[in-house]
């Protein structure tokens, strides 16, 4: 059976544990505590008389809070335990855990209580695939501390535990020789510090402000203002305000500062993906703009500080490319992995592009489209020379890095996310639909920032007519003719890698679609194949690799659905996107409201429930700005000069929704909409 | 040597209506069966009234066993549920009404008033109705 | 019981861990079970000799499930080329309907086993896994694997089918299967246990409903949902936990083997069969709503109420039966309890049930039918009852394998003084004397107006009177302002703070002088944990917030408290711990457990899980209708039902529509008016 | 001429580069080789930059061996990975660290993309 994981987190700082609060390696899901990257604890086993315990039940108090109720032995019925233990634990900075135990006795009891410490200083990377450390990790026992390190050359990483209690520290672990009174208990608090070492022996990570330590008191603190100055949603489904309430708080928790900049960003998902990834943090701020804008400022900064000047092939680095991927382990320190940072992606340059544009239209934050004007020129260079392998005006990709680099460089990074409708992989270099939707839209989007804010007319109107030019030649060489979609990709002969898939949902929003189509797209989003009922499917039901467990060829993505339905509704199909919506929603409900990265796409008819995609990332970032992005199609808002419009097109069933204190250039704005018919419950007896 | 199950019978068809229920009613076949050779019981219960006879008649609820087994449920060694349970007794028809009817059989041999062993546990100790409060 | 999966149909059930295994564990009775009786102790799927992980699960129906599961440990980035759907249901015989998914865009051949046994365990003996008498056979037959016990005249089988060909062994079934690209394959196995009665026939195959198709299971379930009172309220956690409570009592339901009547089992697993205090309480918790249940529990247990002394039975003239077994043990007389009836409270119990019955149903019938045993019952409280000749209700246990306290808190160390000690037998637990009271008060009742038995009527409420001065004599703590827990043999009080006083309210021998300090001990943070009454005080030496009945929360308890809190005109305080429950529930998806921690609210967000608790469990779903009850004051007046809201305002509107009773069908409506702070 | 020095050469004769946008600040570079320190500087102002051996406090210290920064003027090492593994340390300033970034060159031999696709035969 698998058991069930408890994850905290603050930032790029984590904790997965089991559900009794250990710390047990598992090569399939990483369990530890992770900074940076880096495993800093890899064993954190709580025995009492050298048993392990059993949960009574895990409160999740915060992201960064939780705790365990814990009894010893195997619990049974009709046996009252005579200890109880709860496991109280904080992750700001730095691992907090307090220890209670409880004696319910009408005696003192006498127990040994016991954590075994161990840390393998893995690299994120070693994890998937595990491999001889090159350093040496050194365990010294001090009176009050056990200090862990590990040193590869210069390279120095180091976990420090300490108790407030009296404890006895050896190498494996730490040992609390206890006498409790009737009915008394007994309180410690550990905590493990981490240590990134920098100049001088310090940690590298103070140059960080928000890097410091902070007290849950603080964490609460800075979480209440965070939703304070969110929008306040009310509604009649319960469903919905639940998701929403609970994707603000995993994207408060998903805020994490990076080495060179200061404000936070938003990192990409737990635990696989606790870091900057270009795409996923584009895109997780273009859903969250009208909530959250506060991410997106940064977000272009520091893409743009990062942003490729020269060549590397290792790195897939090129002018004008913005980053794929940062990592700070290990493996990327000593250039065994190319993430410092990694360029592998074709997509985050035009996206940069159409998030400042965006970011301009919602905050009129003018400045930071003028600061930006060369990388965003650089950017849009990039699409017409570096993105343009074949020469032939398509976005293509093909690595230069054969040992490590990503084959695919779209947002389907998995080996066999593109494949022709019979299920062969096309050659490479590979043009996908939505790279050209998102050139297109980069170019337009260009185009008015270029007339507004940087006073070139002829840079705008070349913009607009390379843009025109390339809708003009998309819609004849992707479309497909028999099955009226658009192909997947273009191979190097110019030949439809033709699997219908999702990604054409893409190119509604992009609005590269021509009109006299978009109806047929629609109705094969919206068509048995594709949409399973929970959602649209990375692949059509029917092709040769279509898998409902499969990653990238069959899953059901949460954020691939919002930027579908915002197209659907770009296009005027209100009613589609508001299916989407409904199913998103629905779904959300069966996850406590967190959508997770993906989940399967059996049919709906087939499964009560949304049924997990195995360990999938949650939360994930981009997953939590879906809700946010429906929320913004279903009341269809877009800012028009310096005003709100409000179109909204809710659902049957849905409601009332009501969106107040929306921020942007007009100050503070609030929003209505209503669905028609009431909805009615099933007693959970009934559900069919 | 005595019958038990002659005897139990004898002692209900005398003492029924302290035994049953005032409204119980219905007619019980009791088929015992001694190494191949079946005696048979016919009992009518009317108003917690019984009568007794020896025939083979039509039954509301017939019960098959072992005479042996029987013996032992009429003096109590034995009990209904459990031999039914077990399928050393079986039952074809109206099987609440030999729920009723189980009212009938004694209790177990040497069984006494647990009342009285009480009574002699705490004799002298206290007398009833009367108690000194204790703080 | 968090990863383990359970579907039931009345006292049949299939405990599996989360991907639908079973194997046989010390810990949980995990099988299927039927009447006591193990049929599958192991069912493990396996895929070319890979055990199988699970993805998620469906439960569609009390009486259905649904795995999804891949081969192998669910890795990220590695996509799983094949999936298993494990859809099972129980409707009399136990269904598994296997599909194969194949993925893949080429054919595969995959080797699929159900390795298969069963130890024929009852369902104690499934705790130590002692290996019973008699012999077992395992015998594969054309088509089928047959699984039997047999001792002496005592046969059980299981025979497991299946719909596809499948290679038989004695340890189980295999399949070979080819799948073409994106294939799929399925198959429905089929178990089905039986046990011999008269001629070799299913003693169960005269019951009505035994073998019912789940289609005919979803017509009933609609049915029994659609008689019930329909519920609207403004909170979603009230109302779930009103759905799931109605849908929980469907599905416990069972029809007796020996009564042949519907029978209400208790909890699951550990008490899947008729217990005479459970189908009491729950009969009167139900009676505003489904009072069918009330009926069958005053008929059955009436039916087997006690008719001789049986030592090694607890059984006496008049008593009314603690639990009934059916499983084989009790049948060899292992195990006193095929029927059991050491219990001290279920007597007068069973005369205020039928009572409290014909003051919401007008079915004066039943209570002249039962008069006979209703007379029994009151007689045997001052005969048998009362072990110390001092008008008391008293027990102590004759039967070597008998349960050593005999009311409801019935674990070894649930009656003690304060600092800790067992007071010796018998012993007089405090409520047992308010039930006892209540019974008299009641009997005198039925006797004036159904019985015409006047001088009987004066005399019971003389009794009754008497008892009543008696207790608030001697039960009455002065210097601590409570009731003592139980007297001693020696008549001194034993003197624990605990639940069961809430109970005395209920029965209506507090005096009113003191029911105010009776409802503010209750309310008091050493019993009140935010969630819920505890059952013994925090502040008790045997205090345990784990355990079983020395700290643990029991929603039944919680809910006759309520209803006392009510009858002595405390309707805030009800409310108090009304909306505390409601609340609780809201963390158990509405189902409430049989007992949960009892840990300070302050101190835990969500209220803690008791160690395997039985859920479902029959008491706890009629708390919530109890909870409505008391928010909405319904209580019946002659041939009225009269309303008397006290709902706290965060509870917000509750509607409560078609209430059913002697007036036929009648409406309840509240607002939230009582201002509680939050706890 | 080493590659150290021929970098910060370089960079006097650079033409205001929009790259280093409105920057303004110092960053001390100490790098030792056997017992001696040599000292850089450089002045960002303005979309300018200047490098001249003047020993004085900046807002930004970068210290690391002569002889691996010469791997990193020559676009062999990278001043990120460097830092990770504190084979090189900053002190101050670190966002003034990462313009490094932008002016050291890129790796040896690395392809321009489209010559990498048309010269796959090559390989």
């Amino acid at each position: 059976m698998t058991k069930p994981l408890v994850s905290i987190l603050d930032g790029n700082t984590f904790v997965v544990s089991d559900n009794r609060g250990d710390i047990d390696p598992s090569p399939t899901f990483p369990t530890g505590l992770f900074s940076f990257d880096t495993r800093f604890l890899s064993k954190w086993e709580l025995t009492v008389d050298g048993n392990r315990l059993n949960v009574l039940s895990v409160d999740d108090l915060q992201y960064f809070e939780s705790q365990f109720f814990l009894v010893p032995g195997e619990p049974t019925h009709y046996v009252d335990a005579k200890l109880s233990i709860i496991r109280h634990r904080t992750v700001g900075g730095s691992f907090v855990e307090e220890l209670t135990v409880l004696n319910h006795e009408d005696q003192p009891v006498e127990v040994t209580v016991r954590l075994n410490v161990e840390s393998d200083f893995a690299d994120l990377f070693e994890i998937k695939d595990v491999r001889e450390k090159v350093g040496g990790t050194t365990v010294v026992v001090e009176e009050d501390r056990l200090r862990l390190y590990y040193q590869r050359e210069t390279f120095r990483r180091e976990a420090i535990v300490t108790s407030t209690a009296p404890a006895e520290f050896d190498r494996h672990g730490v040992t609390f020789a206890l006498r409790i009174g009737a009915h008394q208990q007994w309180q410690t608090r550990l905590r493990v510090e981490t240590l990134v070492e920098g100049a001088g022996g310090r940690d590298i990570r103070l140059s960080i402000q928000r890097h410091q330590s902070r007290s849950p008191e603080e964490l609460r603190e800075d979480l209440d203002a965070w939703l304070a100055r969110a929008p306040k949603l009310s509604s009649d489904s319960e469903p919905l305000t639940e998701t929403y309430q609970r994707s603000l708080i995993d994207l408060a928790a998903l805020r994490y500062a990076p080495l060179t900049a200061g404000p936070p960003l938003p990192a990409a998902g737990l635990p696989w993906f606790m870091t900057m990834f270009g795409r996923d943090s584009l895109i997780t701020c273009l859903q969250s703009l009208p909530f959250t804008p506060e991410l997106a400022g940064p977000t272009l900064r520091f893409l743009a500080l990062a942003q490729g000047v020269t060549l590397d092939d290792f790195r897939e680095r090129e002018p004008g490319k913005i980053l794929h991927e940062v990592r700070y382990g290990e493996s990327t320190a000593f250039e065994e992995q190319p993430h410092s940072p990694y360029y592998g992606s074709a997509d985050s340059t035009p996206l940069f592009v159409i998030l400042l544009d965006e970011y301009e239209r919602w905050t009129g934050d003018t400045e930071l489209v003028k600061a930006l004007e060369h990388e965003a020129r650089a950017a849009l260079n990039w699409i017409d020379r570096y993105g343009d392998l074949m020469g032939n005006g398509y976005v293509w990709f093909e690595r230069r890095n054969l040992r490590n680099g990503l084959e695919n460089q779209c947002w389907k990074d998995s080996w066999d996310g593109i494949s022709y409708s019979d299920g062969r992989l096309p050659a490479f270099p590979r043009a996908t639909c939505e790279l050209q939707g998102y050139a297109y839209d980069a170019k337009m989007r260009g185009a008015r920032l270029a007339r507004l804010f940087w006073q070139d007319p002829v840079y705008a109107e070349r913009l607009e007519r390379e843009a025109a030019e390339l809708k003009r030649r998309f819609n004849r060489d992707f479309w497909v003719e028999d099955g009226e979609y658009y192909a997947l990709a273009l191979d190097t002969e110019g030949g439809q890698v033709d699997a219908l898939s999702s990604n054409i949902g893409h190119l509604l929003w992009s609005g590269i679609v021509d009109d006299d189509r978009a109806g047929k797209v629609a109705e094969h989003l919206l068509g048995p194949r594709l949409f399973s009922g929970w959602g649209v499917r990375t692949l059509a039901e029917g092709e040769g690799r279509y898998n409902p467990i499969g990653y990238h060829v069959g899953t059901v993505w949460p954020f691939d659905n919002s930027l579908i339905a915002w197209g659907l509704r770009r296009y005027g199909f209100r009613h589609e996107a508001g299916q989407i919506a409904e199913a998103m929603i629905a779904a959300g409900r069966y996850f406590g409201g967190r959508l997770p990265e993906a989940f399967a796409g059996y049919d709906r008819a087939l499964t009560k429930y949304p049924v997990q995609y195995p360990t999938a990332c949650s939360p994930q970032a981009w997953s939590t700005g879906t809700p946010m992005l429906l929320i913004r199609t279903l009341l269809g808002l877009d800012p028009h000069g310096e005003h709100l419009v409000v179109d909204p097109a809710l659902p049957v069933g849905m409601g009332r929704m009501e969106l107040l204190d929306i921020p942007g250039r007009w100050g503070l704005i609030d929003a209505f909409g209503r669905g028609r018919a009431e909805h009615s419950r099933t007693p959970p007896g009934l559900m069919e | 040597m005595a019958d038990p199950t002659a005897e139990f019978f004898s002692r209900i068809e005398e003492h029924g209506p302290d035994l049953l229920p005032a409204k119980a009613r219905g007619r019980l076949r009791f088929d015992l069966d001694r190494d191949g050779e079946v005696e048979h019981w016919f009992v009518a219960v009317n108003q917690g009234n019984v009568l007794v006879s020896r025939e083979k008649r039509e039954a509301d609820c017939v019960v098959a066993t072992e005479k042996e087994l029987f013996d032992k449920l009429a003096t109590g060694e034995a009990q209904v549920l459990a031999a039914y349970n077990r399928n050393d007794l079986t039952v074809r028809g109206n099987l609440p009404l030999l729920l009723v009817f189980r009212r009938a059989f004694p209790s177990p041999p040497g069984t006494r008033d647990p009342r009285e062993r009480i009574r002699e546990r705490f004799a002298g100790r206290r007398v009833a109705g009367e108690r000194e409060r204790r703080p | 019981m968090n990863d383990l999966v359970s579907i039931l149909d009345g006292n049949t059930f299939m405990l599996s861990d989360s991907t639908g295994d079973v194997e046989p564990s010390p810990n949980y009775p995990s099988g299927l079970f039927a009447w006591d009786t193990r049929f599958l102790s192991r069912w493990v799927l396996t895929i070319n000799g890979e055990r199988l992980h699970e993805l998620s699960i469906d439960d569609l129906q009390y009486f259905e499930c649904r795995f999804f599961l891949v081969p192998g440990e669910p890795t990220h980035y590695v996509d799983a080329k094949t999936s298993v759907i494990r859809q099972r249901s129980l409707a009399g015989a136990f269904e598994e309907e296997l599909t194969v998914l194949n993925h893949r865009d080429e054919p595969v051949v995959l080797t699929l086993r159900m390795e298969i046994d069963s130890d024929f365990a009852d369902v104690f003996d499934a705790r130590e896994s002692r290996s019973l008498p008699g012999r077992t056979a395992k015998l594969v037959e054309p088509g089928r694997l047959r699984l039997c016990h047999e001792r002496h005249r005592h046969v059980a089988e299981t025979i497991v089918t299946s719909s596809e060909p499948a290679e038989i062994d004695a340890d189980g079934l295999t399949f070979r299967i080819e799948l073409g690209a994106h294939g799929r394959w399925s198959t429905t196995l089929r178990a089905i246990g039986t046990i011999q009665g008269a001629g070799g026939r299913d003693v169960r195959e005269n019951l009505r409903g035994y073998q019912e198709a789940w289609p005919e299971k979803r017509r009933e379930l609609r049915e029994w949902l659609d008689q019930a009172p329909k519920l609207t309220c403004d909170s979603e956690t009230l109302d779930d936990a009103y759905q799931r409570s109605l849908v929980d009592l469907a599905a416990l339901q069972y029809i007796g083997l020996t009564s042949q009547v519907k029978l209400m089992a208790t909890g699951l697993p550990w008490y899947m069969t008729l217990f005479g205090r459970h189908s009491l309480v729950t009969g009167f918790q139900t009676l505003p709503f489904i009072p069918q249940i009330a009926r069958s529990a005053l008929w059955v247990l009436a039916l087997l109420q006690g008719g001789r002394v049986d030592d090694f039975r607890d059984e006496e003239p008049g008593k009314i039966m603690h639990e009934i077994r059916y499983g084989e043990p009790g049948g060899f007389g292992d195990s006193p309890y095929t029927t059991y009836y050491g219990a001290a409270d279920c007597t007068p119990l069973f005369v205020v049930l039928l009572d409290e019955y014909e003051r919401w149903t007008g079915d004066a019938e039943t209570v002249r039918l039962l008069e006979y045993e209703a007379r029994s019952a009151l007689a045997w409280i001052d005969t048998y009852g009362n072990l110390m000749d001092d008008g008391y209700v008293w027990y102590e246990r004759r039967s070597p394998s008998g349960l050593e306290n005999q009311g409801w808190k019935d674990s070894w160390n649930s009656v003690t003084y304060a600092d800790g000690r067992l007071p010796g037998n018998p012993r007089a637990t405090c409520e047992l004397q308010g039930y006892a009271y209540d019974a008299k008060v009641r009997g005198a009742r039925l006797a004036r107006t159904f019985w015409n038995d006047p001088a009987y009527a004066d005399r019971l409420e003389q009794e009754a009177a008497d008892l009543r001065d008696r207790f608030n004599r001697d039960f009455w703590i002065a210097d601590q302002g409570y009731y003592a827990l139980a007297l001693d043999a020696e008549g001194g009080q034993v003197d624990a703070l605990a639940s069961n006083m809430g109970h005395l309210l209920w029965s209506g021998i507090v005096d009113d002088s003191r029911a105010e300090q009776v409802a503010e001990v209750l309310l008091d943070r050493h019993l009140f944990s935010g969630w819920g009454i505890r059952t013994l005080a925090r502040d008790q030496a045997f205090y345990n917030p784990v355990g079983y009945h020395t700290g643990a929360i029991w929603p039944s308890d919680n809910s006759l408290i309520a209803l006392g809190l009510r009858r002595y005109g405390f309707a805030e305080q009800a409310a108090r711990l009304a909306v505390a429950m409601v609340e609780a529930s809201g963390y158990f998806g509405g189902r409430m457990p049989e007992a949960f921690a009892g840990y300070d609210r302050r101190r835990t967000k969500y209220p803690v899980q008791y160690p395997r608790a039985c859920s479902p469990h029959c008491s706890s779903a009629g708390t919530t209708l109890v909870l409505l009850r008391t928010l909405l004051g319904l209580r019946p007046h002659q041939d009225h039902l009269t309303i008397d809201p006290a709902i706290p305002e965060r509870l917000g509107r509750i509607e409560l529509v078609g209430i059913p009773g002697r007036w036929g069908r009648t409406d309840a409506f509240g607002r939230g008016r009582v201002h509680l702070e939050p706890e | 001429m080493d590659p150290t020095t021929e970098f910060f050469e370089a960079l006097n004769h650079r033409a205001p580069d929009p790259l280093l946008g409105k920057i303004r600040g110092t960053v001390r570079f100490e790098l030792e080789s056997g017992t001696d320190i040599d000292t850089w500087l450089l002045v960002f102002s303005a979309g300018s930059v200047s490098a001249t051996q003047t020993d004085r406090a900046a807002d930004c210290t970068v210290r690391t061996d002569r002889e691996y920064f010469n791997r990193i003027a020559a676009g062999e090492a990278n001043p990120f990975a460097a830092l990770l593994r504190n084979r090189l340390t900053v002190e101050g300033k670190l966002f003034l660290f990462s313009y490094l970034n932008r002016l050291v060159p890129g790796t040896p031999g690395a392809h321009e993309p489209r010559d990498w696709v048309r010269g796959r035969g090559q390989r």
